[in-house]
């Protein structure tokens, strides 16, 4: 693979690679991402760095595999300077290579580590995990917790780390239990055995149409008066209008909430309701994140080539970044530091909201809390 | 004098009705054996049972003083039994000549030379030919079968047979739609096969029956009525009673050969 | 049927065939050459199909198993065994054939759609399989970082030419046996127990086992072919053996024309590109474009690309 | 108290859940079985029309689940059934004489062209319709809390069967269909309008995919992906039963209604590997399906 | 009285080839037509294109006065025209009573009913709980014929309703056609076997290549073996 990517000449659009799905069980989530990167461009009049943007987008689709052949294409075809977007994580480590190999940097949501070319713009797994472990450790001590997740890498990765933390932090874990992915229609059996295993609490990792479904099922046999349900930003995320009141008393964390004060964020919410008549969800968030983040890094490479390379580079120097969530920079893992928040979801005049109810700490992309 | 064929208290039941009901026979080699009776006395499913198409609930068979009553369908047809259907079961989407290449490959062994395209075997091409211009079907080798016309498929369905190299030869009504000429060319035909090929025909035709036959076995339901010499046959009444006065006495069916 | 009449045209096929088959890269950029190399590694998998389900009258929907067979004994051998592709073809074709002889007894007294439907449950069920073997095969992440395959070894299947070129020598030469089984006298026999299996056993022929030998013969090139595809893309996950991508491989045996090598290769082509142009261009209405293009093939093409490449075809006698 | 009863009472809700998934998946898989049994046809789009009746349900059915929304709702998915059932056999009809591959190729397109136009129509998200008013709630059964709509679709999956069985085996309309699946030609010598049979079969199967779909909105949702997923299930539901049986359907439903829920329940790693698993061993065992009567044909 | 089936100048075939070249048949009203002739000769499609199953490119059928030609075929057999097809045809799947009852009309009444077919044809109703594909050639054959009655036909083409029939349900067909004609039935009769066929009709036309070569009656038939040999036993010019 490999040759040239990206612009040279000062006055050339850039060509940024724009992945996000639109098929499959986040394709709503896709919606979100695309939302976002539309309002930043729009307030930035199409450009970033101050370079006309050439947005090239691709549907990652449902599954790795139709991610792949559109990496391909957006590295051999389309020759783009940079990527950004990619929900599904799998489909990201499924296409890391593809881009590092070609070296084009990625900014994304997506959890792909050890790889020099891709930047998380979002969360990590670790920070979402171990801030809502210290959570449930503080809260749930003798209440034995319950563990269900959709059954693929990410699933796992968190469902198990959550695990560990609980059991080292000294919490009983009732169960686990791993669904499969996207196939999953009836949640009543596993529901049933949660059931059973009389637990307090439940952590569940499920995200997009899954996340819809299993959170309205939950309620439908009765566990939201049984135990409290908790699950990172993702359970609910985009889903509450779905969910309705069955959402109602979900404990998540975040990285974001609508309701931060500050100047930035008041914008971008502001913006984003002007448009759509919704408030910005997580994802909408950090694809706007990665635009500001794409943004600074292109204005840095001044008058020089706008090369996969250069950006890469210019990535690693960007420095403070300010986004909706507040300030942060990436660390050595290039990733976020960041505020994670404690959100409940609550209905608010026939309307389901995640209201933030409590600040759990500034957590940095391995999961240190400091 | 070798038999061919010894069935021993073959038996088919389909629940209550048993189709074949105890039959026991023997069949000459060489023999051009007929075998009649009433519709649905049990003649179709005798050959079934020969054949290896269906299992008997009861009985035994035994080819050449072999016992057969076990093996598989192909097992029997590559001892070289071979059949034709009462309704004509032949590769619809294949020409003519194809059909019968089928059967011919069969007998000269299929997996000599597999990448060798199968057109590319001059012996079975000819032996192909011939079958098909035994039958009188060599002007349509080329064409479609599904454009054949019913009694065209019968003669194909006879090829097929032909073309497989038979010992024992299993016509199930071949004369069946035949025109009169088709008839004869086939009685003709039937007369011109190798002595030691031993045939067992089934037929509503009388007169072929009684130009071809050597032997003559009655079937009423299921049960074997008689057997033997065609005039010993159509001289029991009990034949008489059962199947054949219904020709015989007809008055209203004349003769006008 | 007697599409396989050898004329004088022909005789001057074959080499006409390889040299238009080795230009492609001299002459179109890398990802057109990429995605040559990709039609041509999907066209094998539906070559199998044409093999099992146009020449032995044995639908199936659950080809890609095979095809994933191929690919993930590919992918994880590479990381373990050798690089060699050559070497990992004949591995892939050995897992594929044997998985498929291993099933294919299953299936050879079903027919039809409960045919078609025996073959998705084996398919999905070995999808299944490479999902629930999350450690070894990286579950439905599937496998990702599998090192680039060597011709030999020194000689690196990475420059998309060559890659290309390696891909195309393999699909020719597999189309040539291809073609070789359906005009041999065991390709006859397959015809004609599609046709009409009963009679086909009053002639001696054990139908059963010439099936099994076709399902066999056709789970072994479709392992090949996946081993190709992952010669090429480095991954492979589940979603490669599922339903979704039998679907897509019989849409281009449909397309194409149910009884031609060509039209595999054409079929595929539409396909392929059809699927990569539409995350790009079409925002989403990719299964909406395909699907009008089948209802149009359906109507206007009966035997699909291969119907018009020769609508004279006439009959002879052999 | 014995081992079997407390097996029992640990997964009773686990059976009746089982029960009321397997009626819902019967209702959905009835008319593509009879679609195919009688007309040949085998519906690809089936799926589709599903997914659409739970749209149809999705927008219609008012917040609460007013009953007059309800009726409104199923009303105009039998409508919509219909119509696009009428509207598949003209499609369908012209390429009847090449055998049932075309046919089904044609509405595979239907239903990814279909489809797509929903997603476009719809957008991604998941929809979720509301359970009829006063059947949103749960009841106690057993000590535990069930959703009462799961209980109704017992009851609806049980009328549907009991009509289709009066429909198909005590009048000639069954027997006239399978004739003409067997030899349409024939059929028209007797001067029956094979045409008319045909529309009026296509036009039921389709409706009660549609209708399924407004049935099972408030279980399923209506989101992208649904189609092709009960489109599967339904297919294997049909084929264990025994294609063009309707009393197969039932079996069919009710044995992966079990399967899904309870084996779910008792055996979840091998989970996935149940359904598929089931109808494979099923075919293998008997290549028809377990109830079919029409074993001569393919 | 003009004849109650008239056929004219039909020419008729299957994909584009004509293998009918211009027919011109009648059949007078209660009178029994043979149609005889060679295999291959176009018998059978003649009689599907009547019925409306072979498509005619040119030329018309008349029936009852009534221009049928290019109606579709469950009009044409609701006109009154009943067909017992080559091959039998019958329902695979359906048991016999099934078959039969299907073809029961309600607007159509006449003399024969379920219970006078399971009389002439007591085999079938031994059999009436078993699968069409489950019969012998001969009972399907009887089963066929039941069926086209059933529609209570005023003209019954039979096409070879003979083949398949052992000598005595052949004399009980006979006895069948007969009492048609009593009733006032007419019948367009294919038929290989010549003597049944001349035991029936009234009229008798031989059709060789697509065309009616000679229209006689049955004494006719007898009187001219020279013709007879000629136009049913020479294979045309090779
Ligand atoms: N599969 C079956 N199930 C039930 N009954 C059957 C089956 N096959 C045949 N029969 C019955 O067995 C009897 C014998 O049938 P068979 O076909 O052997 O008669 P046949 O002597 O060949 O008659 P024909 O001269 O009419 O062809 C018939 O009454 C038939 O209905
Ligand atoms: N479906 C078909 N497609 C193409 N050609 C056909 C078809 N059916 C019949 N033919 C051809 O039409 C010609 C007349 O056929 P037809 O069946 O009318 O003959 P027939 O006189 O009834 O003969 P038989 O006595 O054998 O039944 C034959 O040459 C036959 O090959
Ligand atoms: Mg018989
Ligand atoms: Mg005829």
């Amino acid at each position: 693979g490999g040759g040239t990517t990206g612009s040279t000449d000062k006055d050339d659009p850039v060509k940024i690679g724009f992945m996000v799905p639109k098929s499959g069980v986040y394709a709503s989530i896709g919606t979100d991402l695309e939302r976002a990167m539309q309002i930043y461009l729009d307030k930035h009049d199409g450009k970033l760095g101050g370079r006309e943007v050439d947005l090239v987008t691709v549907d990652e689709g449902s599954t790795p595999q139709t991610g792949t052949a559109a990496a391909r294409r957006l590295v051999q075809q389309e020759q783009v300077a940079a990527v950004t977007g990619i929900v599904n994580s799998a489909t990201a480590v499924g296409v890391a290579t593809v881009f590092s190999d070609a070296k084009i940097p990625v900014v994304s949501t997506g959890q792909v580590s050890d790889n020099p070319y891709w930047w998380r713009v979002g969360w990590t797994n670790p920070m979402m995990n171990t801030s809502i472990v210290d959570y449930l450790v503080a809260q749930a001590k003798d209440k034995p917790v319950y563990l269900i997740g959709a059954d693929y890498k990410q699933g796992r990765d968190i469902i198990e780390a959550v695990k560990s933390g609980l059991e080292s932090g000294g919490v009983k874990v009732a169960g686990t239990t791993f669904t499969p992915f996207g196939t999953t229609q009836d949640y009543q059996p596993y529901l049933s055995e949660i059931q059973k295993s009389k637990a307090a609490a439940v952590y569940a990792f499920y995200a997009g149409a899954e996340a819809a479904k299993f959170v309205t099922q939950y309620a439908q046999f009765g566990l939201n008066t049984k135990a409290t349900l908790y699950g990172n930003q993702a359970l609910t995320e985009g889903n509450l209008a779905a969910q309705g009141p069955a959402a109602a008393g979900v404990l998540t964390n975040s990285i974001y909430s609508p309701r931060i004060d500050s100047p930035a964020n008041k914008e971008f919410v502001e913006a984003y309701a002007a448009k759509h008549k919704a408030q910005p969800s997580v994802y909408s968030e950090a694809q706007y994140a990665s635009a500001a983040v794409l943004d600074k890094a292109i204005a840095s490479i001044g008058g020089g080539a706008v090369t996969g390379e250069a950006i890469n580079a210019a990535l690693g120097q960007v420095g403070d970044i300010e986004t909706p969530r507040g300030t942060w920079r990436f660390d050595s893992f290039q990733a976020p530091t960041q505020t994670i928040y404690l959100r409940r979801a609550t209905e608010n005049g026939g309307v389901m909201t995640d209201e933030v109810i409590e600040v759990l700490g500034v957590y940095s992309s391995d999961g240190k809390k400091s | 004098m070798t038999a061919a064929l010894q069935v021993d208290g073959l038996t088919r039941a389909y629940g209550a009705l048993r189709a074949v009901d105890d039959v026991t026979l023997t069949v000459r080699a060489g023999a051009r054996h007929a075998l009649i009776g009433p519709n649905g006395a049990g003649k179709s499913t005798m050959f079934k049972l020969l054949s290896g198409e269906i299992r008997p609930t009861g009985g035994r068979i035994r080819y050449f003083g072999e016992d057969i009553t076990r093996r598989s369908q192909p097992r029997r047809a590559r001892m070289r039994i071979a059949q034709t259907y009462q309704h004509s079961s032949v590769f619809m989407p294949l020409t003519v000549a194809e059909n019968v290449a089928l059967a011919a490959q069969r007998v000269q062994g299929i997996g000599t030379v597999w990448w060798r395209g199968a057109g590319r075997y001059p012996d079975r091409t000819a032996a192909a030919r011939e079958a098909l211009a035994a039958v009188g079907l060599a002007e349509r080798s080329g064409d479609l079968v599904s454009s054949l016309s019913h009694g065209e498929r019968r003669q194909l369905e006879l090829a097929l047979a032909l073309a497989a190299r038979p010992r024992l030869l299993l016509l199930d009504e071949p004369t069946a739609g035949m025109s009169a000429t088709e008839s004869a060319d086939f009685v003709e035909l039937v007369k011109a096969l190798p002595d030691e090929l031993t045939v067992i025909i089934v037929e509503h035709d009388l007169d072929v029956v009684f130009s071809l036959a050597t032997d003559i076995s009655v079937l009423h339901h299921g049960r074997l009525l008689a057997t033997g010499a065609p005039a010993e046959v159509s001289a029991d009444p009990a034949v008489q009673d059962a199947y054949l006065s219904w020709s015989a006495t007809d008055d209203d069916l004349e003769e006008i050969e | 049927m007697t599409f396989l009449q050898r004329t004088p045209a022909r005789a001057l096929a074959p080499p006409l065939l390889v040299l238009v088959a080795a230009a492609p890269p001299f002459l179109l950029g890398p990802y057109a050459v990429s995605t040559f190399t990709q039609i041509l590694a999907f066209s094998l998998m539906v070559m199998s199909i044409v093999l099992l389900m146009g020449i032995a009258g044995m639908p199936t929907i659950g080809q890609a198993g095979f095809f994933g067979v191929g690919g993930y004994a590919t992918g994880l051998l590479a990381d373990r065994l050798t690089t060699s592709a050559p070497t990992l073809l004949v591995i892939a074709a050995v897992a594929g054939g044997l998985v498929a002889a291993a099933t294919g007894w299953l299936l050879v007294r079903v027919k039809g759609t409960y045919l078609l439907m025996l073959t998705l449950a084996i398919g999905e069920l070995l999808a299944l399989v490479a999902i629930a073997r999350v450690t070894l095969t990286g579950g439905s992440d599937g496998l990702a970082n599998i090192p680039v395959l060597t011709l030999w070894p020194g000689a690196e299947l990475r420059h998309v030419a060559v890659v290309y070129w390696y891909i195309a020598g393999v699909v020719l030469l597999m189309a040539a046996l291809i073609a070789l089984i359906i005009r041999s006298p065991f390709g006859r026999a397959l015809l004609g127990v599609r046709d009409n299996e009963p009679r086909m056993r009053a002639l001696g022929y054990s139908t059963g086992l010439y099936k099994y030998a076709a399902f066999t013969a056709s789970g072994a090139i479709a392992g090949i072919a996946g081993s190709l595809w992952v010669t090429q893309t480095l991954f492979i996950s589940p979603s490669d053996m599922s339903f979704h991508t039998s679907a897509l491989a019989l849409l281009a045996l449909i397309v194409g024309g149910s009884q031609s090598l060509w039209g595999a290769v054409a079929g595929s082509a539409l396909i392929i590109v059809v699927q990569n142009m539409l995350p790009i261009s079409m925002q989403g209405l990719g299964p909406f474009v395909l699907g009008v293009v089948l209802v149009v093939v359906v109507y206007a093409l009966p035997d699909g690309f291969a119907g018009i490449r020769n609508p004279l075809r006439r009959r002879h006698a052999t | 108290m014995s081992a079997a009863t407390q097996w029992f009472d640990a997964n009773l809700i686990t059976v009746i859940n089982g029960l009321a998934y397997g009626l819902l998946l019967y209702t959905l898989a009835i008319g593509l079985s009879l679609v195919f049994g009688m007309l040949n046809l085998l519906n690809l789009a089936h799926g589709t029309f599903f997914l659409a009746g739970a749209y149809a349900a999705a927008v219609l059915v008012a917040p609460g689940g007013a009953w007059l929304s309800w009726v409104l709702a199923l009303s105009v998915a039998l409508a919509l059934g219909a119509v696009a059932g009428v509207g598949l056999t003209a499609v369908t009809r012209p390429l009847a004489r090449r055998g049932h591959m075309a046919e089904a190729l044609l509405t595979l397109g239907i239903s990814m062209a279909g489809s797509s136009l929903l997603l476009w129509v719809f957008g991604a998200d998941v929809r979720s319709v509301p359970a009829p008013a006063g059947l949103d709630g749960g009841v106690t059964l057993f000590g535990d809390p069930y959703p009462v709509y799961r209980l109704v679709l017992i009851g609806f999956g049980l009328v549907i069967a009991v009509l289709a069985e009066v429909i198909l085996e005590r009048t000639m309309t069954g027997a006239v269909v399978r004739a003409i699946v067997a030899d349409a030609d024939i059929v028209r010598t007797l001067g029956i309008d094979t045409r008319k049979i045909l529309y009026g079969v296509l036009a039921a199967g389709s409706a009660l995919a549609v209708v399924a779909g407004v049935l099972g909105g408030p279980l399923l949702g209506a989101g992208p992906g649904l189609d092709g997923h009960v489109l599967l299930i339904a297919l294997v539901v049909v084929v264990i039963g025994g294609m063009g049986s309707a009393r197969g359907a039932l079996i069919g439903g009710l044995l992966i209604g079990q399967v899904q829920t309870l084996g779910t329940a008792l055996a979840p790693e091998v989970a996935p590997f149940l359904i598929f698993g089931a109808m494979a061993l099923i075919l293998v065992v008997r290549p028809h399906g377990l109830l079919n009567r029409a074993e001569a044909t393919a | 009285m003009s004849p109650l089936l008239e056929v004219r100048g039909l020419r008729a075939g299957y994909d584009g080839s004509a293998v009918l070249q211009g027919v011109d048949v009648a059949v007078e009203e209660g009178t029994v037509l043979a149609v005889l002739g060679r295999n291959g000769v176009g018998k059978s499609t003649l009689v599907m294109s009547v019925i409306g199953l072979v498509r005619a490119y040119a030329g018309s059928v008349t029936f009852a006065g009534r221009d049928l030609t290019g109606a579709r075929t469950d009009t044409i057999a609701a006109a009154g025209i009943a067909l017992v097809p080559q091959g039998r045809r019958v329902f695979g799947p359906l048991t016999v009573e099934e078959n039969l009852r299907i073809a029961v009309r309600r607007n159509r009444p006449g003399p024969w009913t379920l219970e006078r077919i399971y009389e002439v044809l007591p085999r079938l109703k031994e059999r009436r709980g078993n699968r069409g594909d489950q019969l012998s050639g001969g009972e399907q054959q009887m089963l066929a014929i039941g069926r086209a009655l059933l529609t209570n036909p005023r003209l019954l083409l039979l096409d070879e309703p003979s083949d398949g029939l052992s000598p005595m349900v052949v004399a009980q067909v006979a006895d069948v056609v007969r009492a048609l004609r009593d009733d006032g039935i007419t019948v367009l009769l294919v038929e290989q076997n010549v003597r049944l066929a001349l035991g029936l009709a009234d009229h008798v036309a031989v059709m060789v290549k697509g065309e009616i070569a000679w229209r006689t009656d049955p004494a006719g038939f007898r009187g001219d073996r020279e013709r007879v040999r000629a136009l049913m036993s020479v294979t045309g010019p090779q």
